[in-house]
């Protein structure tokens, strides 16, 4: 077929992100399996967006047939994406849709507002009464604010039922149950360090969100520091392996899991089928994008909020 | 005391002045390596250029016309036009002895006005770019007096500053990216600088046109006017400088200022180049513009090197970061193989210099 | 007759280290004062405070009769008093004539210095080759060397025939000849009196008594911060000299 | 020839030798203020410690016990300690007129190397520990190496090698992280400087006692020992401490060598402080060791300074960080007052140099 | 009798500046050996190859009759020849004691000195009191001052005292009084002659031909990058040393 030895090209946020690494390696496998090239690419950290820019500009150049894009500025990219585009190239949003979502030839993605949507609206449903006057610390990404910073933010905001001023905006809000938020840069040492400053500020607070995993199992070491661990929820967004079996020892209360293995493959297949037939990807019934889903794990189901099992999650976790 | 004078000079009358200027003659550089070794040591910073030549024959070689081609040439120029902006600001402050840590926070934090200005308060495009120009050039002027007046390290003025500018940035643009769409249709002279023309196959850009005029205009002045020689004087020994003549606090001060105002240009040609106004970008362009600088082989201690180095350290990365992507390398085994290319673009210097010596 | 240059009161500590212990000062039009101490007896910090290079924290200083306060060497400069630092104040990787000319430069002719404010190179070369010629630094072998591969003669050689060519009220001299050779120094004496001749005044400082009794009109004995006399050579030995400077014998003046 | 014996001495015959010692009294520094300024003039690596004590207090009255706790005040002990340690390795290069770009990426791949040989190998945790300190070391010669014996300039060899260690980093772990429960489970060794305990609410860890021990280590080494004497010559200027007989080469890679073993003891305690192994920690180690020295009152040129300092430097970032959040300050805020911070901290320092000088 | 210190045919190029031009050289044992010559004659090229502080292209030393060929400084002051270069090669900002005693240092007694390596301050700051007093450089007012906040001179003495008290084979000296008072100097001279009689040879470069007439033994005089002659002071005058320096006149052997 017209695919074989055609060049796909896989460009993520960063590549030290294991979200990203298993992105890779579903590509690559697939990739593999079809006898295509994969030449993967990366911003050096999240939010560098000119490097994507440029490996959009190198994948033109070097005849990719596709390129697969989680794209760290959703829509600053649109113009090197349209070059590809003119170019003859496939472009794939995976994982964050571009702004606007047509600009890409096909999504597909996960709804991260849905993502925060969920854990919000299970922390609620898990507080019950007491929700009302939860103390809330949200721990987010960097201080440049990322799309998907604001979205899973402002989602699990929007869940647990508080207004939302700018959803553009992380910390605009006025309700007096959040006691603050506070940046990680998705790591475990600024999960941790970011607690320990949000604790300081006040001590009871009993409902956190965290931007990754990651975030969350540093946030875990302050609690676990002021003896704490036992009665604050912690809920996040990825479902890597580690962090479903942080569910399941209960560092996590509940995460919101999503598929990079499965975006990457599909993403690949789409890559072969137009190389061969001239077809794009269809999206989703109903949508203006593939979705990939989403699915809260969780071993404590909450009424009206769908979820999965950590058994469940297991099986489908990507770490 | 009349014997004084005498007696000092019975030995120093033996002195006559019919004497040559003193010559030796020096055999040496008779090879050919010999001789390409004492041109390039004479002119230290043709050592870059020899080496970006050396990239450019060797992955040429490697990669055929996938690389060797008007097209992929002229990319890179594309590629490293931002860089190589901010490299030429970067480059003469660190010639004076200083470093801007704040280029990348002034370039980001301009653009972010010019687009603010026209589309928040629906100013003239040209209005707003001015506007942003000066921004860029106040800050730097800021840095500048904070160095030269209030004497404090340009490490910290500027570590302090990108924080400041970038922090600013964030809250100023609620983080919100202008649409490339939207500029496109209401205000297109933001994007001037992504304008493209074609001379036989290869694309340039007015950015990439803008860089190369800025530094060749920028070579001239350093080497060629008073104010040029007084910025590496200042770098070289600043209390000497002083000493002799030089206002160092006004040349410091406005090689600030300089710095901030070609940022802000840069910032300018960063909306060229990805089309919107992102107030996430250049967050690497500080540790970009050093890497091109030193690369370039100006040395961080001031007053020597020559600010063409700079651009041929930009493009030595660019070469490289091309070159390697396309023959297949992955982008930490990249980021891993940029990292060993520049301490070797470094020790290829210092070899050579060794060597002519 | 008025001095050209006077200083009264002049204080400078260096934290604990008083320089200049309320000290005097004269120099009259057109003569050679030579200024002579022990080490560290603040000579040097005098001609700087005289300068600009130090701003005194006392006391106050008379340019031709006008009250001056300089705050920086580029003010003193300006008023023309030229200064060859005991520490030279070279830039080590630039080359002799950008030494030379540094803060005065010369442009070309025309549109390309009137427009384009490009610098007369051949001028400069070669206005720096002969001013080194005439001090016999013949040794120099590249104009275009860079001062820090200059040995520390020629270095200071470099340093004089800057001030010497350029000084136009008063010229002062810390140590010029310390580094210099045998030929080299007599050739800084005979400048120094050329310089006299043109109706400049020189000050300068020197451990070499002959040199000293040699040149000078006057010689102003400097000892522990502060002025202790002034001495005509032709009306005491060097070894008066020498004796009132390290104290061992006190002047009349002051023993009064 | 005998004359010019005579002719030389007739003057200088002059001399005796009972003169005294020169004495000038000193009528200043009789204000109470004018002894604090002269106290820290005398003493600069206090001036730190006081802009310190001045944060605290400060931020005492505004906030009262919520931040003058034992709590809030060891607290912020526990979260500067990897900085802290960091920034000791950073001195004593930067005190050699170097830097050290790597720290960061050292620090991590020990860490990494330590989880990674525990868990994929199996081999005894004390063995896997020992082999990170020695791969940290190992890295740490490598730079010292390339600085003094190739002569590369520090920033360069430095930031290429954060490249490759941070690539090797990343290829080597897969980004796999190890988590904390399996830590503690199997190889609590791993966590050893996360145990904690408690002085009178005050909550020390072995982490904040190994930084505090280390910096006063360091601080006695430098300055009563002939190896800290020549490490200040080194940077002091390089030249003249070679000529006046130290091995300079010797000394430049034993600073490097050090600062690559301290950042693996850094890599430990970070397991401790976060329980797990992270290859995607520590990406800020650079700047903020850097930022720390500096505000420390060490000089980048070298030679100048002391390493208690640092400490306080580090310090002072952690107080204002927490003291601007429990005040409210959400993030952007806090990193915009952390700018001013940086340069009014420094400015603060020159001021009393000044006044007092 | 055979040199203790022997040179043959040293060269050293800078560039294209040709510094030692197949230069000889011999220091007797006992015996002060003035080296003297025009500024960038190579003088300072010489010692600095000799010391070990340059490696030269060519040519061999031989120290005591063994062939050395050292490769930085350390290496010749472990054969125990010491000395002030012409920069005197101080740290600025450590003080007069840390550098008087750069590289060999002085350990405290007892446990601390052994184990912890604790240098004894006071013991060092006392020698270095001592070594200065005897200089004569009494206004230094602070013993625990960083270097760089010494006049000229004085550093220059710190420089002279340090390479005076620790030399044991041979000590040389590049100008060491260029920066010094008349005082000052004339201790210095007394010390050298002072280090002669303790049977250790010298080499002094010097640009003062009294001083070089009165203390030196041999006079080796360079040209032009190389030895021309060797002179004994008590058959030749200062103007024939001059002559023979500038190549106003040439020696016979030369001639011949
Ligand atoms: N920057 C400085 N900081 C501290 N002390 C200083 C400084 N400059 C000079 N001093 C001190 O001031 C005093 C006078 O120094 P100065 O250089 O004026 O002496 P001098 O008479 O020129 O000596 P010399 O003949 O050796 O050049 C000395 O004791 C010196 O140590
Ligand atoms: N590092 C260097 N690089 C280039 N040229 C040098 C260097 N050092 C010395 N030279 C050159 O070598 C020649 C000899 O210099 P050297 O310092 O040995 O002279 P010298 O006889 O000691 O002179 P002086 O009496 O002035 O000290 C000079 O022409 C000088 O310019
Ligand atoms: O979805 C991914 C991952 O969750 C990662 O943690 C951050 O970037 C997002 O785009
Ligand atoms: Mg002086
Ligand atoms: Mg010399």
């Amino acid at each position: 077929a017209a695919h074989g030895g055609a060049t796909v090209c896989l460009i993520t946020k960063t590549d030290t992100n294991p979200f990203f690494v298993k992105m890779k390696e579903g590509a690559q496998a697939k990739a593999e399996e079809l006898g295509m090239t994969l030449k993967s690419f990366a911003g050096k950290i999240d939010g560098d967006h000119e490097t994507q820019v440029q490996a959009i500009e190198t994948c033109i150049a070097d005849g990719a047939k596709g390129i697969l894009l989680t794209a760290s500025d959703t829509s600053s990219i649109v113009p090197a994406v349209q070059q590809a585009r003119d170019a003859g190239i496939l472009v794939i949003a995976l994982d964050t849709p571009l702004s606007p979502i047509d600009a890409a030839d096909a999504t597909f993605a996960t709804d991260n507002y849905k993502a925060g949507l969920l854990i919000g609206q299970w922390a609620k449903g898990k507080m019950g009464d007491a929700a009302t006057d939860a103390k809330i610390a949200t721990l987010d990404l960097n201080v440049s604010q990322p799309t998907v910073d604001v979205l899973r933010n402002q989602g699990f905001l929007d869940g647990f039922g508080v207004e939302l001023n700018n959803p553009d905006v992380i910390g605009d809000e006025e309700d007096p149950r959040l006691v603050g938020s506070d940046v990680t840069d998705g790591n475990q040492e600024g999960g941790r360090r970011a607690m320990e400053n949000l604790l300081a500020k006040d001590p009871t607070i009993n409902v956190v969100h965290t931007i990754n995993e990651p975030a969350a199992a540093g946030a875990y070491e302050a609690l676990k520091s002021v003896g704490r661990e036992n009665d604050v929820l912690v809920v996040s967004v990825d479902g890597g392996c580690p962090g479903i079996a942080d569910v399941e020892a209960g560092v996590i209360g509940a995460t919101s899991q999503q598929y990079p293995l499965l975006m990457a493959s599909l993403g690949v297949e789409a890559i072969a089928k137009w190389a061969d037939e001239g077809v794009k990807p269809e999206p989703t019934e109903g949508k203006d994008f593939f979705d990939t889903g989403v699915a809260l794990v969780t071993d404590e189901p909450v009424e009206g909020v769908e979820s999965i099992s950590v058994a469940e999650g297991k099986e489908l976790c990507w770490g | 005391m009349a014997d004084t004078t005498a007696r000092s000079d019975n030995y120093e009358g033996a002195l006559n002045r019919s004497e040559a200027v003193a010559e030796f003659h020096d055999a040496r550089h008779a090879t050919l390596m010999g001789k390409v070794q004492h041109i390039l040591h004479m002119n230290p910073s043709l050592v870059p250029l020899f080496v970006l030549v050396l990239a450019i024959v060797t992955f040429g070689l490697l990669l055929g016309s996938k690389f060797f081609s008007p097209f992929a040439l002229t990319l890179i120029l594309q590629q490293v036009q931002i860089v190589g902006i901010v490299a030429a600001a970067q480059s003469i402050v660190i010639l004076t002895a200083g470093i801007d840590l704040s280029v990348g926070a002034i370039m980001v934090f301009s653009s972010v006005v010019m687009g603010q200005f026209t589309f928040r308060y629906g100013i003239p495009a040209p209005v707003s770019i001015l506007a942003g120009l000066a921004v860029g050039t106040a800050i730097g002027a800021l840095n500048g007096w904070l160095v030269a007046k209030v004497k404090l390290p340009p490490f910290i003025v500027t570590l302090g500053m990108w924080q400041i500018v970038l922090a600013t940035n964030f809250l100023y643009s609620k983080n919100e990216t202008i649409r490339a769409q939207d500029i496109e249709a209401q205000a297109p002279l933001l994007q001037l600088f992504g304008a493209k023309f074609n001379v036989g196959g290869a694309v340039f850009t007015v950015g990439v046109v803008f860089m190369l005029a800025l530094i060749f205009v920028l070579a001239y002045v350093l080497r060629h006017t008073a104010w040029g020689r007084h910025v590496y004087a200042v770098g070289d020994d600043k209390e000497a400088a002083e000493l002799s003549g030089v206002n160092t606090n006004k040349v410091l001060i406005q090689v600030y200022a300089l710095s901030g105002l070609i940022c802000a240009f840069a910032g300018w040609a960063l909306i060229g180049r990805i089309g919107a106004v992102s107030p996430t970008s250049g967050q690497l362009a500080n540790i970009e513009s050093i890497t091109a600088v030193v690369i370039g082989g100006i040395s961080l201690f001031g007053g020597r090197g020559s600010i063409l180095g700079s651009l041929f350290g930009a493009l030595i990365v660019g070469v490289f970061t091309l070159g390697l992507r396309l023959l297949g390398a992955d982008a930490q085994w990249t980021f891993l193989l940029i990292g060993i290319l520049i301490i070797a673009a470094v020790a290829a210097d210092q070899w050579i210099r060794k060597v002519s010596g | 007759m008025e001095p050209i240059l006077k200083g009264r009161n002049l204080v400078k500590h260096y934290g604990r280290v008083t320089a200049l212990d309320h000290c005097d000062f004269d120099l009259m039009p057109g003569e050679i004062l030579a200024v002579i101490g022990d080490n560290g007896a603040g000579k040097s910090t005098l001609i700087k405070a005289i300068s600009g290079a130090v701003v005194p924290d006392e006391g106050d200083i008379w340019l031709d009769g006008q009250k001056v306060s300089f705050t920086s060497p580029i003010d003193g400069r300006k008023a023309g008093i030229e200064t060859v630092y005991q520490t030279l104040a070279m830039s080590p990787a630039l080359s002799i004539a950008d030494n030379m000319f540094m803060g005065r430069e010369i442009r070309a002719e025309g549109i390309m210095g009137k427009w384009f404010r490009k610098l007369d190179r051949k001028k400069m070369e070669d206005f720096a080759r002969q001013k080194l010629s005439d001090l016999g630094l013949m040794t120099i072998q590249n104009i275009n060397q860079a001062v820090e591969t200059l040995s520390g003669g020629q270095r200071q050689g470099v340093a004089v025939a800057r001030a010497a060519a350029f000084g136009s009220k008063v010229i002062i001299l810390d140590e010029p000849t310390a580094a210099l050779g045998v030929k080299e120094s007599r050739r800084v004496l005979e400048l120094i009196l050329d310089v006299r001749s043109r109706g400049i005044p020189i000050i300068l400082i020197s451990h070499n008594m002959p040199h000293v009794f040699e040149v000078a009109d006057r010689i102003h004995i400097h000892r522990l911060g502060r002025r202790l006399c002034v001495i005509d050579p032709k009306d005491y030995t060097m070894s008066d000299a020498v004796a009132f400077m390290t104290g061992a014998k006190v002047p009349e003046a002051v023993a009064a």
